[in-house]
């Protein structure tokens, strides 16, 4: 049967698609890691430059503690406390009430349109 | 090596044109707003990553790009010609959607037709421009300032300049911030923007579920070219307000709805092929949009103006420029711009009422122009 | 180009959309305006006849308080409360644990069939 | 000028007929129906929305309505016409409902078999009346009393009567408690109607598990043609109580269902337009459709009285009644009305066992007629 | 008219069709009677064997108390309970913490992939 | 009479052939792994109940089966068939994915490319089997470990051979704990399966925003066959990272994800029909598909310890292994493996990446062969 892997250009195109994959996934590798370099230059500048809010910075990645210990039912206490909390405010809501500041007497308001339009500015 | 040579040659790098640069940066550029500014992200960060996608050059022959028959783009592609996605993206937003403003507040109905002069008057900047009269009604539409709207009427009447339109309908959507503020100033005084308004009186249940059945039947009767459009909207919006269909409001504006605006936008993104894209045309359409913004924006503050002339109870005129629609963008401009001049006048509520009959007013717009040019 | 324009009808065309555009919204405008006004007539009618149960009335609409003021922090935890409740209530459940008053021997039951009937009745 | 007249004469003012507006009156019915009296709202609301929009006159020409090739609504009632939504609902239900009752009470699903009668009286009936086979056999499902089968066989026997088949059933499943209370009167005596029940036995995970798939098998097996609707039913049965697969099992019963349903509802409703609808045809299919749910309502009444001559254990006959399918109406018509006799007989989970077996018999009826007639 | 029914071999069509769904809903009633038997049989043979751990054995399955009274409180304490327990647990997190055991310097991580794998295993 | 004995012929008993027992039986094993062994339930539940479903015999001519032009089953196959349901979940698995240890950890892509050798490798053997192009190629893609990959490869290349592809290849990405760990055994020794590696370092939201755009772009252009999985893949990711679209990759992570696995699996099941599926082909798919995930386990193990020749830091050669994907099952073997040998040393989160970028790695391969054989 091995006429039919050399009739069909097998071994070259086996080789020729190895070639192609490692050829992308070392591209990636290399843009990872030149984004990498670049990130943490930029960040030693920075850092020499001025000393600035570094929670700021830090956004919503989590945090990790090092050798410091978190009992364990603090760690569940907080993951569900995040569920909770993302539960309540990451989810489409249908409507939603909205109370906004200023003289009561003009501004108690409800609205329900809430699509596709920089919400999450305002919050 | 004649294979290795075949596959080398089928790479995209082989075959990078310096349009698919120019487009692929137009991509990053809607990407960057989108997470950055924050301006319209669940429509621009799709149409980015597709304008990306879209340029990515390949051998022809393979079936990979919206315009090559039987391929996945090709298929979700045709969500968007058909013009299926932009009614059941209506029917999500009419779930959404609280007309109580507008029930309270009848006079404002007007002003969300008064905007709509920016469609008519970009329609006829277009035929001067040389457009076809199919071609200019398309592009006109780019002032209702409402996507869908854009996306359907071009899908029935110009398909093939349905990339630009979308693009520049969305663009100038997310611009409404830097657009209107300057003709607001321009076109209203001082004591104007400082006007006052009562607060809208409570409505009733009762109203607010025979409102979308009222506004389809008419709005369809006058133009029954809105008829997916208009119709889908409202049946959404009873869904919500009979109180009955919960659920089925819920996954109408929700899944249903983010699905199709996914589907919808990253599909209009790759149909941005800088063959098909980077043409003069383009350009033109681009400008006329933003003629078509300004004209609608004047329209509908200039008419504010004229109605005081009638009015015991005036209205603050600001309020006119929020008939484009971009819902709620518009609105909340003129919140914001109110603001400025006296820190307790809220006007949000109140633009809403224009705000949301511009989605009304350009959906009939779009109908009348089915009606004539199909 | 203006023969453009000529040719293709295009000032009568701009004329009459206007037009319609313009009809179809204040037909609107009239409806909800009459409808208004309806409402308010037959409200009168009923407040004269007799003094009737105004909860009932109101329905799910949320009370405007006119003058009072409540405070804010009050308005968010009933805010949150509600957002909570309607996510308790509103959302549609895979199955659903009910329970029957009456003789526990014969009605502690849970069914999961929920669909299209009615079911808003017997809440 | 001409171009105004040329618009106005496309506005549906212009074109509305007599026909229109007695259909548009019934739309209004069923909205009223569904929010108001609370009658299966989550289907007649968007049918009743539908027939309102179907009926909007329009230009012929305009790709607009569901008979339009190439329109938006003739898209989505292609969902309809070739079949698709049903079974794709029934994955819905099948995700939602329990199946313990029955499971533990298998001699209920004999009621469940013989309340179809009402189905094949019914198909003699409309033979009688000169309609041919495949409509007789569409008619006939009717008292089936399952919304999605009656609309997949008429999508594959006779879709020229697809419109008033799906309104006559969902009409009359939302009648369930004005039509059976009085048959129940009729042909049960006192003593019957307050025959208590042992409560029904403990079902295991593991009879859950296995149920949906012997049944999907079995039914499949007698009548293949039943096999789209009762193996979507079990499908999503069985992802419900795998227990494996809940994500699956809430995704199919939840957005899945909602969107199917709004949309085959919508169109459903649309496809009314008068000139199709209102035939004498479409009266013939009323009156035949309430003969069928009285006949299945009797059929199952007094099945149940001649199986208590045989056994030990005394049914109450007016379960018999619940295996119209209608569910949960008809079983919970039956609770309530037992609960006029007897206030602390309460029926309703030994009503669901026939009720979501006729639920599985009507498929089976509808398979057996595919079988036959395409 | 009857001549249309004759002609369309009504009677023959209508007896054989209520026959086969008979004989299907049949065919299933008996296959849940021998299953039920088979259930029960395996059962009291399991029982005569040896005691095992019943609540094993139970699984998910609601267990019905008999004669015993729950105060009705309880019950609608436990039912929103169960909603709230299932409506965190069951419903698919976009991305989700987990907290792993042993050393924290090597294993405080989260994931977000959770599609597709065996994952009700690890819980 | 005769109408009686044109029924019972009509009934799947009296077609029943040995074949679909057979086939039914195989089923009903998915079935069981799915639920008692909890093996990818997701998917083979509903492939299983799909091939008890789809070796329901029935008359030819009716339109039941995925084969039947018309039927409900076939237009839910069609989403197969045309390669637009693995684009789908692959946006869905997309929104769900997180790529963080991928990006602080470069060199395990490297890994990821290397496991790709079960593919070619597979494809060679499949040509020494006798079999074309384009069938070697979709059969060697099993080795991807990826089902959306496999099914939209097959559907583009080889859709004959699609059913018994799909079958294997999610059989054996279920089987990866069974098959993965004597290949560990053999080729590490005891000090290396005890190598610990350095915790991955904070990965920023910047560039957990950049990756799927740099990775879409850059597979894209090296292999543009890779647009439709690569660049939905990325999408999805790009919704869920950019932190402003977090509704739309909600949508596309719960519903969009389930509903297009449900009908996927279930059409992939019903596919399986005995008279098309019982083939010697399928007996050598399936062997070829066992021999291409050990090679692709060999490969990622040798190459990981080839890199150690290398690197300062050593890796654990046991994260070569995860290469393969099947995600995130191989890289909880290699934790579990690990875990033996010391009971401290955590690998899961340092064979992510590895595992992860099998995923881009084939989708690539998968490019590669739609390039050269389209
Ligand atoms: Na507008
Ligand atoms: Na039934
Ligand atoms: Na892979």
């Amino acid at each position: 049967m091995l006429e039919n892997v050399i009739a069909n250009n097998g071994f070259s195109t086996a080789l020729s698609g190895m070639l192609i994959v490692f050829s992308g996934l070392v591209l990636i590798a290399l843009a990872i890691y030149f984004f990498n370099l670049i990130s943490q230059t930029t960040k030693k500048i920075e850092q020499n430059g001025e000393k600035h809010n570094e929670a700021e910075e830090s956004g919503p990645a989590l945090a990790f503690m090092g050798d410091e210990k978190i009992p364990e039912d603090e760690l569940v206490a907080i993951s569900v406390a995040i569920e909770l909390y993302s539960r309540l405010h990451f989810e489409p809501l249908q409507s939603e009430l909205t109370f906004l500041h200023g003289e009561l007497t003009n501004s108690g308001w409800k609205t329900g349109i809430k699509y596709g339009q920089r919400q999450s500015i305002q919050r | 090596m004649d294979v290795i040579f075949k596959i080398i040659e089928t790479t995209g790098f082989a075959n990078l044109a310096v349009g698919n640069l120019i487009m692929m940066a137009i991509g990053g550029v809607a990407i960057f707003l989108a997470i950055v500014k924050k301006y319209e992200p669940l429509l621009l960060l799709p149409i980015g990553f597709g304008v990306l996608m879209g340029n990515i050059p390949y051998t022809s022959g393979l079936p990979l790009g919206v315009y090559d028959e039987g391929s996945v783009f090709s298929i979700i592609y045709k969500g968007v010609t058909s013009g299926l996605f932009p009614p059941l993206i209506f029917l999500g937003i009419g779930s959404l959607t609280d007309f109580s403003s507008l029930i309270s507040s009848p006079k404002s109905v007007l002003l969300g037709a008064a905007a709509q002069i920016g469609i008519f008057g970009t329609y006829l900047g277009a035929l001067f421009l040389g457009f076809t009269n199919a071609e200019a009604a398309s592009i006109g539409i780019i002032g209702g300032a409402d996507g869908p709207t854009s996306i359907f009427l071009s899908s029935q009447l110009a398909p093939q300049l349905l990339g630009p339109i979308a693009i520049a309908a969305y663009s100038y959507m997310a611009l409404v911030p830097v657009i209107q503020p300057p003709l607001m100033k321009l076109l209203t005084n001082d004591k104007e923007r400082k006007i006052r308004m009562n607060p809208p009186r409570m409505v009733t249940k009762k109203e607010k579920i025979l409102f979308p059945i009222i506004v389809a039947v008419l709005a369809a009767l006058i133009a029954p070219g809105a008829l997916s459009l208009v119709g889908m909207l409202m049946l959404g919006n009873l869904l919500k307000e009979s109180g009955v269909t919960d659920r089925l409001a819920k996954s109408a504006g929700s899944v249903l709805l983010d699905v199709c605006t996914i589907l919808l936008s990253f599909a209009v993104g790759c149909s941005t092929q800088a063959d098909v894209f980077l043409t003069s045309k383009s350009l033109g359409i681009f400008a006329l949009g933003l003629l078509s913004f300004m004209v609608a924006t004047i329209g509908g503050l200039l008419f504010a103006k004229l109605m005081n002339l009638f009015l015991k109870n005036k209205i603050n005129p600001l309020i006119g420029a929020a008939g484009v629609s971009a819902v709620p963008d518009s609105a909340r401009v003129v919140q914001h711009f109110a603001l400025h001049y006296d820190k307790d006048n809220h006007l949000l509520m109140h633009a809403m009422a224009p705000n949301v009959a511009g989605v009304i007013g350009s959906a009939v717009a779009a109908g009348v122009f089915i009606a004539i040019f199909r």
